[in-house]
């Protein structure tokens, strides 16, 4: 019998993180002092960045795609696992959970995004899915003596486990109609076969949509998001507000885009309802909100809506413009929760917006930081929030949506709002009693890289767009 | 010779009882339990198309399934553990610290 | 031949002009909350040398085009194919001016009223003027927009942080308000971008024809974006409410300089871009701007807060302007941009004045004053001949405007032309009502024994009496700027077609070369 | 050598070294700079007044004021006869109001805020008469305008002064609302604002007519009307005439020169300039006589009650002015002109004698005085030459200018000639009536007063009487330039101004000449000797006619209630507008309603949609899972 | 014929069973039943000659997850269990959208067309045992997705560990 290794050279990141993921849950039993594991997974995580560099090609069979639009993506999920990770450092101490495990848990979930956006067959992706699913399940309920740690994992688990079944019955109904899971051939059976249109193919883009969305925190199925935002360690809301949506929007363009490609219009038309919904409900809910994080949640949701609109052009200019918002979501908000983080200290949870009345006088720096990455969220330039924003309506026109576009607008108008809010409590409000901020290096570090993005990407963008540009080339 | 048709509405069917399951149960062990069923249905489905397909994926795929559902299994009872060191109930309904 | 003039001088002045400000606010940042007085003389000395680096525009201009001057280009984001693009014509080179040098008389102003967080205010006040400055010289439509959105966020902070009793409520308006307006204008800019074939280049732009019904989707798309700035009628509530709670520098700024950005985007995108749609639209602008003047005239009867009514005045005067512009005549067009002119000096210099008796009694109840030329008579001149100016007396700057204004609506449409003359009236009726209920009859006890104004407050209103009346008496010094500029804009109206061709042949050409 | 700019300008340069230096340096000696600028600017412009004669017209530009498209005009000066009339009589006049002022306004803490006004509204006056084009007209215009309105208000402290000052603003820009839409459509018809193309070319649009607001109207008749606006605002005719009287406010000097002698008859300058245009517009010409004559009678049957004695001379002002009008009205330019001339003088002479009577008494109401003229024999001879020569008493200059009115207006032969020389022939009586009440009540009779105002009763210093003198010469003789040809005259006035204003066609003898002139002239004695009867003799007569008609004398007494009317129909209606619709409704409910509640809608439902999310796991599945079948529906039904 | 009938039955006893389970009150009969439920659906899979599956089903299944289930239902208190309403109050609704989604599904798979034949026909299967034919793909074709299999046991071992061990004072 014949059994040749297959070329291994696409899937290297992978196995290498994987590698570094285990050192760090072995050395956990040897190390006291976790810093070391954190900075030790940050120099993985870049080592990985570095071997990502050609390690493009399909292995396995055609099962694993090693592309530009994976690793822009895989780019995005270290952004966002090493600014994680920075701002966890000092966090976990506090939270009195400074375990190996946590780090080891946030490089497995890494792996889970990363084969998600390689993914080129269903078998992999609901893999893929699982074990970032899993990883993120057991981080959000990480503060086992904190009950909103725990219901957030619970409900996060429940409806998690709850969507991928949807997942899996979709896989099958695609399986069952075409044969195949990997995703060219599904995309040639259902060309040449003319099954677009065909009603079961259509549930099943369906439920793929309910998975996804899900990932994503799309509305109606977005329901998770707020609580478990809440919830979990206010470190892993950052890092799941742009992971797992990051990789859920990773797996929604390639299947759509590949499998269901000569269904664009159909899953274009389920898009549309779900992203104005998504939209509306983000914005307006966002807007009655007390607790920074659950705003966050909300407007983190709103801002999935938003990058739908890339998704829904069903173009690669979308999909470029979805990437790079993708990537400037990740520096604005992982910077926003950096500074919300600097608010927890020994007993004062510093979640709640009213404590940030007069900022701006007591740490007027912090509050600065806050302004410019609120005002990025909100799209205003000359930040990075805006072009990202311009991008995704600008291939949303181009796709003939301006009416949708306009409805966005109108809707991120809405959101200014909330975002001014809390420029206006810390500036525009005078301090209620002192607030001590936790600073450390790390979250420095982290502020420092994020505001700089910010900017600079506001500004001078064009290297961030050649990449999305570059990356969704040969799509 | 059984339609695959009949297997996929016994799918559908068991799949939707594990949805309504999941919906309406307060216990948080059968909300568990609805999951499986839901797991099950999609598996007996795979493995009717790989029958009928002639096609060794879908089997692997419900092995998969089954993997994924173990691990699920125990994340989840984790979770609940730890969630009874908190707070003593079963019933996620008594669970909502977060709301609105 | 070439669509502009690059910039001749040996150094890019624009830029200058328009990032010294940010420069300076970026050694602002460095300031320590101890060195108030070193941080006050910096934002000083960076706005006076703004001011000075941008009289070479004044003297070097060539008046006899109607071409974009000081032109610089760069390639900013290729993949959208934006370019660091700015040059002023005839109709921003004022409004250049103007900006910069608000902008001294805001920090003079603000001098002894800021006491808290002092800092970011002449960082704010800093930034907000070279974001003005950009928008009046943006030649892309990206730069601009980003001028145009960015320079929110200073003035929400003026507004919010160091205004009165209300002012988050006002900032927040405000702010929303624009926002609203602003993005819809976005969305007419990518619409234009895409149908234009991925160009941000305003000249270019408007040598184009778009589709009749487009224009008007776009006219409104962008008269959302520009009504809420001037204000215009319906959507004028935001002005008041800011007007009265910004600080004093803050009303300034507005009044004399933000809300021209509204008209002229008019001017320079409205109008050029669509002009069909400007033309078929002028009975509805022409309506708006009337209502707006007699309106905010006759509103102001009623107001019993002195920046509240100057708020209001200032809705009447820009539906002058607003008229003119709309009257899409030459004497409407040069008229409006005049008074756009004349509006900012005057209103500005009322505001000040406010400003300097607020800063001495801190009530803006126009109840708690006077009697006040008796114990401040330097004062109550200065304001007297502010007040002229605002009710458009010849010989003042605000005459010429006003009736150029006029003479051009009424060429448009003599009714429109009436009844904007009832505005006149009824604004001579509220600003000399204010007038004596503040400076004359006997003297209100709260404000006996107020101090006269001092150096630094006069110094401050002094250039713009100055220009009140070198534009009441010789306003050709200003006026021929425009000439050019508005002939060609009248011409783009007129005959759109004609244009035409001979421009996209000469974008061909620049496409070949 | 453009000498005559200095005419102009020397004030100017008065007023800004008045303005600059005058707190803090001149204080009193702040009246040096205006009046020897005056001074000056008279005898340019008596200099130039020869250059005229000598057929030396002026009419030149300074530079180019405003250039827009093919709209252009610029600062220019045109000297001609009327003009040259004009400039004599403000500076002329002027001049010994200045002088007169040193003494009047001697000690007043505003003393140097007076001068510079004074000076400014003669830059202001000046810069109106020798304007060669309609805009500088305007600018004159408004400006004298704006003086007056410092010098009404010049005591701002007085709410009643503070108020006469804003009213007589805002009542001129009614006027000029109309006059500015005549330069409108002046501009639009002619493409130029300058006089004489436009007086040149006018008569080619006779029968032209003009769409405005909807209606078809007389192009001509159109913008003289609409010119005419202007005129009846600056010199207070019907219905504008309300801000004159309350205009009393101001120092007394200032109502010499500005509400007597020289701002309030801009308007006839104006008509007079314009006469090319009225001339072309019967319907204009009847208007303006109507307005004029009613104008002139209703003021004098005012006048005849007042107590006020500024505010008799105020209406016997408003009814001279009526009369110019009326000259005007029936062509009679220089007739009307010519009155102008003379009125500055008398009337000029009445409000400065009366000023040094209040000077004395510290008082205006004539009930309060009497028995005077023992105290300043100066001011009662010269006040009552003036009377004289105001109530046309042959001999003195108001008897020829007036006589020519009255002539002109019989003479033109239409209907409304008839109308208005009827008018004016009632006038005629009361003029001298009201005048020489006023005289009586003030210097005859025993002092009314209280002891401490007769304590110090005095004649007013010399710097005060000299003027008095030389206007009442002025008073007696001014007028013979104009003699008719009838009684020997070569009426040299209308003569000198008919290059410009023309002459009408008389359609009358000199039979009937002799007759009109001999019945005005009867009924203007009788006029004079009833006065005497009821204010010397039988002083109760006035007293029981009072009582009798009571009704008659509360509505004259209170000007036939116009101010009051205003206040009701505009003012105050405007006022509840802006307060309860604009501020109240309009903007507060519907707009801010909108504005703040979109918002607040929003923010409402953001409550009830943040309730959906009960925080139970089993309503978020049961919200996914009906997410999916609504959406598997919604593709199964667009299939 | 037979076939059928066998399938009629199964069918009949899976859905049966599976209400069951979700209706109990008591959480161990739920337990107990779907343990009786797995065994139908591995017999099931014997019928699509799934041996491997129909084995592991049984393993994993009954053996494991349903054990670990067990466990955890013994943390709680059945007596009350029993007292208190099984059913969320919603739970009409919920029945509502459940049927909802049956019908819309059993809808649209009315347009289902079976996919492409592949090479493993029974007999093929039948000669080399299907076990063999399972173990060969997994360690071959599905190399990759085993191997990330292997990884979310991980995961799940060292989650399970980090959640439900004994609280440590750090």
């Amino acid at each position: 019998m014949n059994f040749q290794l297959p070329d291994i050279g696409p899937v290297i990141p992978e196995i290498t993180l994987t590698a570094i993921a285990l050192i760090v849950l072995l050395a956990d039993l040897l190390i006291k002092k976790k810093e070391v594991l954190a900075l030790f997974s940050i120099a993985g995580i870049v080592a990985v960045a570095y071997t990502l560099i050609g390690s493009s090609g399909i292995t396995f069979g055609g099962m694993f795609i090693s592309d530009g639009y994976s690793t822009f993506f895989k780019l995005i999920f270290f952004v966002n696992v090493i600014l994680s990770v920075l701002i966890s450092i000092k966090y976990i101490v506090i939270e009195k959970i400074n375990f190996g495990e946590y780090y080891a848990l946030i490089l497995f979930s890494t792996i889970g995004m990363m084969i998600m956006a390689s993914a080129a067959d269903l078998i992999v992706l609901y893999l893929g899915l699982e074990l970032m699913a899993l990883s993120t399940y057991v981080l959000a309920g990480f503060i086992r003596h904190d009950i909103k740690s725990n219901e957030a994992a619970l409900k996060y688990f429940l409806l998690g486990a709850f969507s991928s079944a949807f997942l899996l019955y979709g896989t099958s109904m695609i399986y069952g109609l075409t044969g195949t899971t990997n995703l060219n051939a599904i995309a040639l059976y259902i060309s040449e076969k003319g099954l677009t249109g065909n009603l079961s193919l259509l549930l099943s883009v369906i439920l793929f949509t309910v998975a996804f969305g899900f990932k994503i925190a799309a509305a109606p199925f977005h329901m998770w998001a707020p609580d478990v935002y809440e919830g979990a360690p206010t470190s892993i809301t950052a890092f799941m507000s742009v992971g797992p949506k990051a990789a859920g929007f990773a797996v929604l363009g390639r299947v759509f885009m590949v499998a269901f490609a000569s269904a664009k219009v159909d899953w274009a038309a389920i898009l549309i309802p779900v992203s104005i919904l998504t939209m509306g409900v983000g914005n307006i809910v966002a807007l009655s909100q007390t607790n920074i994080k659950r705003m966050l949640a909300y407007s983190s949701i709103a801002h999935a809506g938003y990058a739908l609109l890339g998704i829904i052009a069903a173009n690669n200019e979308g999909l470029a413009s979805v990437m790079n918002y993708l990537m400037i979501y990740a520096f604005m908000n992982i910077g926003a929760f950096a500074v919300i983080i600097m608010l927890r200290s020994e007993g004062f949870r510093g979640e709640d917006i009213t404590d940030y009345e007069g900022l701006a006088k007591t740490h007027p720096l912090s509050a600065a930081l806050m302004l410019i990455f609120m005002f990025s969220l909100t799209g205003i330039p000359p930040t990075a929030g805006f072009i990202g924003k311009l991008y995704i309506f600008m291939s949303a026109i181009n796709a003939g949506y301006t009416w949708l576009v306009v409805v966005a607008v109108i809707f991120s108008a809405i959101s200014a709002y909330f975002y001014l809010r809390i420029v206006m409590y810390m500036y525009m409000k005078e301090p209620k009693e002192v607030v001590s901020l936790t600073t450390s290096p790390a979250t420095g570090l982290a502020l420092i890289v994020t505001t700089i993005a910010v900017l600079v990407i506001g500004v001078f963008p064009s290297f961030l767009l050649d990449l999305a540009k570059a990356a969704i080339k040969g799509f | 010779m059984v339609p695959l048709n009949w297997y996929i509405l016994l799918s559908a069917v068991v799949f939707t009882i594990g949805v309504f399951g999941f919906l309406s149960r307060r216990n948080i062990i059968i909300m568990f339990m609805s999951i499986e069923l839901m797991l099950n249905a999609v598996n007996i489905s795979l493995i009717s198309f790989s029958h009928y397909l002639q096609d060794m994926r879908g089997q692997i795929l419900a092995f998969f399934v089954i993997a994924v559902a173990a691990s699920e299994a125990a994340i989840g009872l984790a979770i609940v553990i730890a969630l009874f060191r908190n707070k003593a109930t079963a019933h996620v309904d008594d669970i909502h610290e977060m709301h609105g | 031949m070439e669509q502009v003039i690059m910039n001749q001088l040996s150094y890019p002045i624009l830029s200058t002009v328009i990032f010294l400000p940010v420069f300076g606010a970026l050694l602002l940042l460095f300031m320590r909350r101890s060195w108030e007085l070193l941080t006050k003389w910096l934002a000083l000395t960076t706005s006076i040398a703004t001011f000075l680096l941008s009289i070479p525009l004044f003297i070097n201009f060539d008046k006899s085009t109607y071409k974009m001057q000081f032109v610089e280009r760069f390639s900013w984001i290729p993949d959208w194919n934006v370019n660091y693009y700015i040059g002023i014509d005839g109709i921003s080179i004022l409004f250049v001016l103007l900006s910069t040098l608000i902008a001294i008389l805001c920090v003079l102003i603000s001098w002894n009223a800021i006491k808290t967080k002092v800092k970011e205010f002449y960082i704010s006040i800093l930034l907000t003027t070279s974001f003005m400055i950009g928008v009046f010289c943006s030649l892309d439509f990206f730069l601009f927009y980003l001028f145009w959105e960015a320079m929110l966020i200073p003035m929400f902070l003026i507004v919010g942080v160091w205004g009165g009793p209300n002012r988050i409520y006002a900032a927040i308006k405000f702010f929303l308000f624009t926002l609203i307006g602003s993005v819809l204008m976005l969305v007419g800019i990518i619409v234009l971008y895409l149908y234009a074939g991925k160009t941000f280049d305003i000249l270019e732009l408007t040598t184009k024809t778009y589709p009749y019904t487009m224009q008007v989707w776009l006219f409104w798309a962008f008269f959302s974006a520009f009504a809420v700035k001037v204000p215009m009628f319906p959507v004028h509530t935001w002005l008041p409410d800011a007007h009265t709670e910004a600080p004093t520098a803050g009303s300034v700024i507005l009044a004399a300089i933000l809300i021209k950005m509204g008209a002229y985007g008019f001017l320079r995108f409205s109008i050029p871009l669509f002009p069909d749609a400007a033309t078929a639209m002028t009975p509805t602008m022409l309506t708006l701007s009337v209502i707006a003047i007699i309106y905010g005239a006759v509103i102001c009867l009623a107001q019993t807060d002195l920046k509240r009514l100057i708020a209001y005045s200032s809705v009447s005067h820009m539906g002058f302007v607003t008229l003119g512009i709309f009257a899409l005549n030459t004497q409407g067009l040069e008229g409006g941009i005049l008074q756009m002119l004349n509006h900012g000096v005057v209103t500005g210099a009322l505001f000040l004045s406010v400003g300097i008796v607020y800063d001495r009694t801190h009530s803006r109840q126009i109840a708690d004053y006077g009697g006040l030329a008796t114990h401040m008579p330097i004062y109550a001149a200065f304001f007297m001949v502010f007040t002229l100016s605002a009710i458009g007396l010849p010989a003042t700057n605000g005459f010429i405007g006003e009736f150029l204004i006029i003479l051009g609506g009424f060429t448009a449409n003599k009714l429109a032309g009436v009844l904007a003359l009832t505005g006149v009236i009824i604004g001579a009726g509220y600003m000399l009502w204010l007038y004596q209920k503040v400076f004359f009859m006997e003297v209100n006890k709260k404000v006996v024994g107020l101090p006269d104004m001092d150096i630094r407050e006069t110094i401050a209103l002094l250039p713009l009496l100055f220009l009140v009346f070198w534009i009441g008496v010789y306003p050709n010094s200003f006026l021929s700027f425009m000439h050019a500029s508005v002939q060609h804009l009248i011409e783009r109206v007129n005959m759109p077609g004609g244009m035409q061709e001979a421009n996209i042949a000469k974008t061909l050409m620049e496409v070949v070369r | 050598m453009k000498y005559y700019l200095l005419i102009p300008f020397l004030p100017l340069a008065a007023f800004l070294i008045n303005i600059l230096l005058g707190k803090e340096a001149l204080r009193d000696k702040a009246h040096w700079p205006s009046c020897l600028a005056i001074i000056g600017s008279f005898v340019i412009s008596v200099m130039t007044l020869f250059d005229v004669i000598h057929g030396k017209i002026i009419n030149e530009d300074l530079y180019t004021w405003i250039v827009s498209g093919n709209f252009k005009v610029s600062f220019g000066f045109l000297i001609d006869q009327l003009t040259a009339v004009m400039l004599i009589v403000v500076t002329g006049v002027g001049s010994l109001i200045h002088i007169y002022a040193i003494g009047y306004m001697h000690g007043d803490k505003g003393y140097y805020r007076f001068f510079s006004y004074l000076s400014l509204f003669v830059f202001f006056m000046l810069m109106l008469v020798t304007a060669n084009n309609f805009l500088q007209l305007y600018l004159g215009w408004e400006g004298v305008g704006l003086c007056s309105y410092f010098l009404i208000g010049f005591w701002f402290e007085k709410k009643s002064a503070a108020d006469a000052g804003k009213k007589a603003f805002i009542v001129n820009r009614f006027g000029d609302f109309g006059f500015a839409l005549g330069i409108f459509m002046i501009f639009l018809t002619f493409g130029t604002l300058h006089y004489v193309p436009v007086f040149a070319g006018i008569k080619n649009f006779v029968g032209h007519t003009v769409n405005f607001l909807g209606y078809e109207v007389d192009l001509i008749t159109l913008i003289a009307l609409l010119l005419f606006c202007g005129a009846v605002g600056k010199s207070a005719q019907i219905p504008l005439h309300v801000w004159l009287p309350d205009a009393m406010e101001g120092p007394t000097p200032v109502s010499a020169l500005i509400h007597a002698a020289t701002m309030v008859t801009a308007g006839v300058f104006m008509v007079a300039r314009c006469n090319s245009i009225f001339s072309l517009s019967p319907v204009a010409m009847n208007v303006v006589a109507i307005i004029g004559a009613v104008t002139s009678l209703f003021a004098a049957t005012i006048a005849v009650v007042q107590n006020d004695i500024k505010r008799i001379i105020a209406y016997s002002t408003l009814s001279h002015l009526g009369m110019m009008f009326v000259a005007c009205g029936v062509g009679a330019y220089a007739a009307g002109v010519f009155h102008l001339y003379t009125h500055a003088f008398f009337k000029a002479l009445l409000f400065l004698c009366a000023g040094s009577v209040i000077h004395a008494v510290h008082s205006n109401d004539i009930q309060g005085m009497g028995g005077l003229k023992k105290y300043m024999p100066l001011t009662y001879i010269t006040m009552f030459i003036a009377a004289l020569s105001a109530g046309g008493v042959p001999g003195l200059a108001g008897f020829f200018s007036k006589d020519e009115i009255i002539w002109s207006a019989f003479a033109s032969g239409t209907n409304v000639g008839t109308f208005v020389w009827i008018m004016v022939t009632c006038v005629a009586f009361f003029t001298p009536f009201y005048s020489f009440r006023m005289i009586f009540l003030t210097f005859h009779g025993k002092f009314r007063g209280t002891h401490k105002q007769e304590h110090h009763l005095h004649e007013s210093p010399n710097v005060m009487t000299i003027p008095l003198m030389i206007l009442a010469a002025g008073a007696v003789a001014v007028g013979w330039v104009g003699i008719t040809p009838l009684l020997g005259g070569g009426a040299h006035f209308t003569e000198f101004l008919k290059p410009v204003v023309g002459h009408p066609e008389f359609h009358g003898t000199h039979a009937q000449e002799w007759g009109i002139m001999g019945l005005s002239t009867t009924i203007a004695l009788s006029g004079l000797v009833i006065a005497a009867v009821f204010y010397l003799v039988k002083t109760e007569i006035p007293v029981r006619l009072a009582k009798n008609f009571s009704s008659i004398y509360r509505i004259l007494f209170n000007k036939y209630y116009v101010d009051e009317l205003y206040s009701f129909t505009i003012v105050r209606p405007t006022l509840w507008i802006a307060k309860n619709i604009l501020v109240g409704f309009t903007d507060a409910k519907i707009i801010e309603g909108i504005v703040n509640g979109v918002p607040r809608s929003i923010g409402i439902f953001s409550g009830i949609l943040r309730k959906v999310q009960t925080g139970l796991v089993h309503h978020y599945a049961i919200i996914m899972a009906a997410g999916a079948f609504f959406i598997i529906a919604l593709a199964m039904l667009l299939r | 014929m037979i076939s059928q009938l066998f399938f009629a039955y199964f069918a009949f006893a899976i859905v049966l069973l599976s209400v069951l389970v979700i209706t109990r009150k008591n959480p161990v009969h739920s337990v107990l039943w779907m343990l009786l439920l797995f065994f139908h659906i591995a017999s099931l899979y014997l019928f699509l000659n799934a041996e491997f599956m129909a084995a592991i089903q049984i393993i994993v299944y009954a053996g494991g997850i349903l054990v670990l289930f067990l466990f955890v239902v013994l943390l709680m208190n059945i007596r009350e269990e029993l007292r208190i309403n099984k059913f969320i109050g919603a739970w009409p609704t919920g029945f509502t959208f459940a049927v909802g989604l049956l019908v819309v599904i059993t809808m649209s798979v009315r347009s289902f067309v079976a996919g492409p034949q592949g090479k493993y026909t029974v007999d093929l299967i039948k000669k080399e045992s299907n076990i063999k034919v399972l173990g060969k793909l997994l360690y071959t074709d599905f190399l990759f997705p085993f191997e990330v299999a292997s990884l979310i046991l991980l995961v799940a071992i060292v989650g399970a560990i980090v959640l439900a061990k004994k609280r440590v004072k750090s």
